[in-house]
């Protein structure tokens, strides 16, 4: 039973990390929380799901449309929201409420489109387990481990072997001297919100497989949060130990504390975590500049 | 100044807040109200519910209406949240001058409508399942509160002794969301229905509010091997936990509450291949004729079938409405109170057909349950019809 | 002329044995000196000699791990920073540090938080009393605020004004703080020869009207030449001399690592 | 009690909460996701000790004041050490917590059934009375030393302790002054209502708390009242349009965001300046200026 919980935590665990690397990538690199990341994750799961239900489209291509589709939505957020805020030097603090707000639009539209209704997918999609060793490891857990490693791995590649990785990871250190070097921060903001919300659109489509299609689904957006700030600043790997421990955490204390009280102690026990470190798992140590 | 408008819009915002105040008047036709979710999570029911019970009034209209004059129906949204339930019947009662109010399916926001109905003396008549709604403690009614369906806790011992006496079941596992009233009671009627009658509960298991994942329950459920599961949830949560279970290789007969009777809970299941077998209970048969015609004349009217059985619950209520109307003779709303109470042998589609109030709780007198099976072809068989007297 | 008295006197300010590590890198090294009460004392250095460091140990803003910070014969080392601004320590930052959003007046009635003496309760039910505080903190800080040349723009956004301007009002702010110890770190950083000139006159005139004892930090030498009674040479933080400004500027180390640079 | 009159009960309540998460937000640059748990903390302190002890409705009201106060500072004094993104989560745990504690402890809290029972005694006249008292108090707060110390906290923490500033004591006084707010507004939502639920302060709760506080402007106390009483009424106007309303409300608020990304009143004070058809630009404390230039975009 153990290692099944195990592998129950690794499994929920690893959704969170999906979630959590894209909201981590703009936090990291402009330092800004972004909750529209949850109606990010809800527009891919209702796009790819659309596509294959309405459309008839095969998964995979589904599945492309849906990334694209949340990366574009993403960065038109960006351009709706957050650039005029730039544009006028007004602080990021007032993207907060931009950022909530098309979070709750985002719900309240597919509310009213998909009427309230549950979805799935058609003819049991992805459904059923396979044993192993007497573990029951469910087919989709496979197919998202293997989609969000593929994910990462583009993800490492176009930040560290591109042209628009070198600018975003440049601005990600000090944006004021990536400007004055030339690098065009309108791009390398716009680039993070793509990126952030291709890799939503990702999550999001495989939520609405491994759960169901609902309105509400971006409230995973929390998870990602939690995920992003416990795995630390400064790097994305931060942000996929976050989402395992809180995976692990969640798994742990509903099967041997309390299920009904697991939330609320997973919780105190991440902000306890905080507290003695308060730089993340694997953050760097800043030294605060006078 | 440009930034006045924001004040100037809300002068103008409380203006006509005032100004639709008293827009009520006599020989005009019947106002009739509803309090359901309209949006939000769980906006599917509310509408369902709305279309039920305007069919009905459409119906009603068509046939010459009730008194001679025509029935109004107005429906508004509570999102869900006591405080707009509460400020929706007061515009119901002060601004509409509604004589009867239909709703709610939220217990909780009944819970918070009822005092005020006492104040406000226009009765309140849905489905809120909780009894503390129109008994706030035992031997105390709630003057203006009715509840047309079995209560939770009815339908919890139904589904316990359905489990005993028709699964030939002895050990039992529950699951159940603690931040839903509508499911810990149910679950805990149950748990104390099947212990105290032979069977055991070997897992009761409660989890908070919200959660998506039920694996690390399930798991522990698992190893228990009990005969029956029992899930009193939402269809959501109970499409989730029926997949997951399955996928952890389960293989208890699973038993569900009145919810996973939607076709969003096979949704949430992922399909009628992982959500066949499971037991759920209604107060209606489907295989019924009159409930045929009913579905035939819903999608002639809104052009879609049936989604959720809260359609039924809004078509009956405006029926028991509209009957409490006539037998009162007027649309003074104490008199209509005093009508529903005494409602008798009223033809409806739930139950066996025929509703009477218990004027001493409230609540309907003896009305059964059938228990159904979701079959692979994606039918809701009958299997056995339960009395709550029977209990 | 002041060696003698140096000897004598006992010290208004002592640094004894500081050091401060940041990673690996050794800050600030055993440092150690004196200032005394009513000097102006210069304390210079190469970029990255730890002088900064030095001001943030004394005013708490950084907690050094080792030495004594001792004031007035009162140990004040690992002291949070507003403990040591009650103690009647301020200064201004090489960066600076306003609150840009506010406005000039504000920022300076803000500094003055020590100055108004009521308590919370008091401020909240907006007393007589907090009245009459609030009203003289207000013309006070205007009065600061017209000797330094800012009264016309008490009601501007601080962080509107030009850079020569901001820098004053750090210095405004510092001393409605009523100090009895200032650190100014590098004034006259970004200002023309003719605004250094006025700095090195507004120095001497706040130490002398405001009774104060200053240490500035500052790579215009001029300026140090001219305000110093005293100075300390830092390099690699470590104290490499430390003097009037003749025996300074003869001292082989200094002239080598940083006066030869010049 | 009428309509109009429970409409304006719930908006002027909400004007109360707001006014604690202004403080909050606005001045001090905290974000709070779990100000509602505060409300219900408040809430339930007074309705519990007014069902279970008969207690008269001005001492419940205490009551519940008294304990939001008391969970703030437990509460308040580990998480207010932490950086202020973390903070957020923080009161989200915390808000997770309370929502826990309250559906578990069926015993006193009546769980997920709720608190019922509770006399419906709040009239709008206790409302108004206490949003003026709230108000009144916060203004002072603003223009005294203490509510400049926050705005010092909030802008540059380690030049504000430089100047005397104790930024922990700050933000906790704030914290727990915030939380009174709340727990007062919670108390009379209790005796409004009659009736109390966990899930009616969740943390959707608290978030659309702060939409409210930025919708008028965060850093303008005006801007804060008149900003929730526009989207309160707002809310209750589109009853009206059935299962738009949610989606209409949401587009309201994302269209006057685009036009106006810092709020509709930005940084504007109402004042008797103002009225005698001065400057709009108030002269004093409390101003903050608008169109402030800082290019780089990094929270603090």
């Amino acid at each position: 039973m153990f290692f099944q919980q195990l592998l129950n935590g690794i499994s929920v665990g690893s959704m969170y990390s999906l979630l959590a690397v894209g909201f981590s990538l703009v936090y990291n690199i402009l330092g800004i929380v972004n909750f529209s990341h949850g109606a990010m994750i809800a527009i891919g799961t209702y796009l790819s799901y659309w596509c294959v239900r309405y459309l008839r489209f095969p998964v995979p291509l589904a599945l492309v449309i849906a990334v694209i589709g949340a990366g574009l939505a993403s960065m038109g957020t960006e351009r709706a929201t957050l650039r005029p805020l730039r544009r006028r030097g007004q602080s990021s603090v007032f993207f907060f409420i931009a950022s909530l707000t098309v979070f709750n639009l985002v719900a309240a539209l597919l509310t009213y489109i998909s009427k309230g209704n549950i979805e799935s997918y058609p003819s049991a999609f992805l459904t059923g387990s396979f044993t192993f060793r007497g573990l029951m490891i469910p087919r989709i857990d496979v197919v998202m481990l293997v989609i969000a490693i593929l994910s990462l791995m583009c993800l490492t590649y176009v930040l560290f072997r591109t042209r628009i990785g070198l600018a975003i990871r440049a601005a990600s250190y000090n944006l004021k001297a990536a400007q004055l070097m030339g690098i065009n921060i309108d791009w390398v903001v716009a680039g993070t919100f793509l990126m952030a919300g291709l890799l939503a659109g990702i999550g999001g489509s495989l939520l609405g497989v491994k759960y169901a299609v609902y309105a509400d689904i971006g409230n995973m957006v929390f998870k990602a949060f939690f995920s992003c700030m416990v795995g630390g600043l400064g790097n994305l790997t931060g942000a996929i130990w976050g989402g395992l421990l809180i995976g692990l955490l969640e798994t742990f204390t509903c099967a041997y504390i309390s299920s009904s009280v697991s939330p609320a102690i997973t919780f105190t026990v991440l902000i306890v975590l905080l507290l003695l470190r308060p730089q993340g798992l694997s953050g760097r140590v800043t030294e605060e500049k006078i | 100044m440009k930034r006045l408008i924001g004040l100037v819009l809300s002068l103008v915002l409380v203006g006509s807040l005032m100004a639709s105040v008293g827009a009520a008047a006599k020989d005009e036709p019947i106002v009739i109200g509803l309090i359901t979710a309209l949006t939000g999570p769980t906006s599917l029911w509310g509408t369902q519910e709305r279309n039920g019970a305007l069919l009905r009034a459409e119906e009603i209209n068509a046939a010459g209406g009730v008194l001679g004059r025509q029935i109004k129906f107005i429906a508004y949204d509570h999102k869900g949240s006591p405080a707009e339930g509460v400020n929706a019947y007061r515009k119901l009662v002060d601004q509409d001058r509604a004589c009867v109010v239909l709703g709610t399916h939220f217990s909780n926001i009944s819970l918070a409508i009822a005092p005020i109905a006492e104040q406000k003396r226009v009765p309140i008549l849905g489905q809120p399942m909780e009894p503390k709604v129109t008994m706030p403690a035992p031997g105390k009614v709630n003057r203006y509160s009715f509840l047309a369906q079995p209560s939770c806790i009815e339908q919890g011992q139904m589904m316990a002794r359905f489990a005993l006496e028709e699964l030939n079941a002895k050990t039992a596992a529950v699951l159940t969301d603690k931040a839903n009233s509508y499911s810990t009671s149910q679950a805990e009627a149950f748990r104390d229905y099947f212990q105290a009658h032979g069977g055991t509960v070997v897992a009761y298991i409660e989890y908070a509010g919200g959660t998506v994942d039920f694996k690390a329950q399930l798991t522990q459920i698992k190893p228990k091997d009990p005969d029956v599961l029992y899930l009193p949830q939402y269809a959501q949560a109970g499409g989730m936990q029926v997949k997951q279970a399955r996928e952890l290789g389960i293989d208890a007969v699973i038993l569900g509450s009145n919810s996973l009777s939607d076709p969003p809970f096979v949704n949430a299941c992922g399909g009628i291949e992982v959500a066949k077998g499971v037991h759920f209970m209604f107060n209606v048969d489907f295989s019924d004729p009159r409930f045929a015609s009913f579905l035939k004349n819903y999608e002639k009217r809104f052009g879609e079938p049936v989604v959720t059985y809260h359609t039924l619950f809004g078509y009956d209520d405006m029926t028991l409405a509209v009957t409490a109307i006539k037998n009162a003779g007027s649309t003074d709303p104490e008199k209509i109170r005093d009508a529903i109470e005494n409602l008798k042998d009223v033809p409806i589609l739930m139950g066996d057909g025929k509703f009477t109030m218990n004027p001493k709780t409230h609540r309907p007198v003896n009305m059964p349950s059938w228990v159904f099976r979701w079959e692979p072809d994606g039918t809701r068989k009958p299997i056995k019809l339960m009395y709550p007297a029977e209990l | 002329m002041g060696s003698n008295r140096r000897d004598s006197a006992p010290a208004f300010l002592e640094v004894r044995q500081v050091e401060k590590r940041f990673g690996g890198v050794l800050a600030v090294n055993g440092l150690s000196f004196q200032v005394l009460k009513g000097e102006i004392v210069g304390l210079i250095g190469p970029n990255g000699a730890g002088k900064t460091t030095v001001f943030n140990i004394i005013s708490g803003v950084t907690r050094p791990d080792r030495g004594l910070v001792v004031l007035d014969g009162r140990e004040v080392q690992g002291l949070h920073p507003f403990q040591i601004a009650r103690l009647g320590i301020a200064r201004t930052f090489q960066e600076i540090h306003l609150f840009k959003e506010l406005t000039v007046l504000h920022n300076v009635m803000s500094a003055g938080h020590l100055r108004a003496t009521y308590g919370f309760w008091e401020g909240l039910l907006r007393l007589p009393r907090v009245r009459r505080i609030e009203s003289r903190l207000a013309e006070e800080s205007l009065n600061m605020l017209s000797m330094f040349g800012l009264g016309d723009v008490a009601t501007a956004g601080a962080g509107e004004l030009p850079y020569g301007l901001q820098k004053t009002l750090e210095i405004v702010k510092a001393l409605i703080t009523r100090p009895r110890l200032l650190l100014l770190d590098e004034p006259a950083a970004g200002l023309n020869p003719e605004e250094t000139d006025r700095l090195k006159e507004l120095i001497h005139r706040i130490r002398d009207q405001f009774d104060l004892t200053i240490i500035v930090i500052e790579h215009t030498m001029d300026l140090i030449r001219d305000v110093s009674d005293h100075i300390v040479v830092m390099n690699f933080g470590e104290k490499l001399a430390e003097g009037h400004w003749d025996e300074v500027r003869c001292n082989e180390d200094v002239v080598r690592c940083y006066l030869g640079e010049d | 009690m009428s309509f109009l009159e429970g409409v304006l009960i719930n908006v002027f309540i909400l004007v109360i909460i707001t006014q604690g998460v202004y403080l909050l937000t606005g001045m001090t640059g905290l974000f709070s996701l779990g100000q509602a748990a505060f409300v219900a903390t408040g809430a339930y302190a007074a309705g519990i000790v007014a069902t279970r002890y008969q207690a008269p409705f001005l001492l419940s009201l205490a009551a519940g004041v008294v304990a939001s106060v008391v969970v703030s500072l437990v509460v308040g004094y580990p998480s207010l050490k932490l950086r202020r993104v973390h903070f957020s989560l923080a009161t989200i745990a915390f808000g997770y917590g309370i929502e826990s504690i309250l559906n578990v402890s069926t015993g006193i809290t009546g769980g997920a059934i709720g608190l019922i029972g509770i006399p419906n005694i709040t009239r709008l006249w206790h409302v108004l009375l206490a949003a003026f008292l709230t108000i009144a108090l916060v203004r002072n707060f603003k223009l005294c030393r203490y509510g400049r110390a926050c705005v010092s906290t909030r802008t540059d923490e380690v030049a504000a302790q430089v100047y005397g500033v104790n930024a922990f004591v700050t933000k906790e006084i704030v914290f727990a002054f915030a939380a009174g707010i709340s727990g007062l507004a919670g108390g009379l939502l209790a005796f409004y209502l009659g009736y109390l639920s966990p899930d009616m302060f969740g943390i959707p709760i608290s978030a659309e708390y702060l939409i409210m506080v930025f919708f008028g402007g965060l850093y303008s106390q005006t801007g804060v009242i008149l900003g929730t009483i526009f989207l309160a009424l707002l809310m209750e106007m589109l009853r009206a349009t059935a299962e738009l309303r949610m989606v209409l409300y949401c587009t309201i608020i994302l269209i006057f965001i685009i036009f106006r990304p810092t709020g509709v009143f930005g940084t504007w004070e109402f004042s008797r300046a103002w009225l005698a058809g001065l400057s709009g630009r108030a002269f004093g404390p409390g101003v903050v200026k608008e169109g402030v230039k800082d290019n780089g975009f990094k929270q603090a």
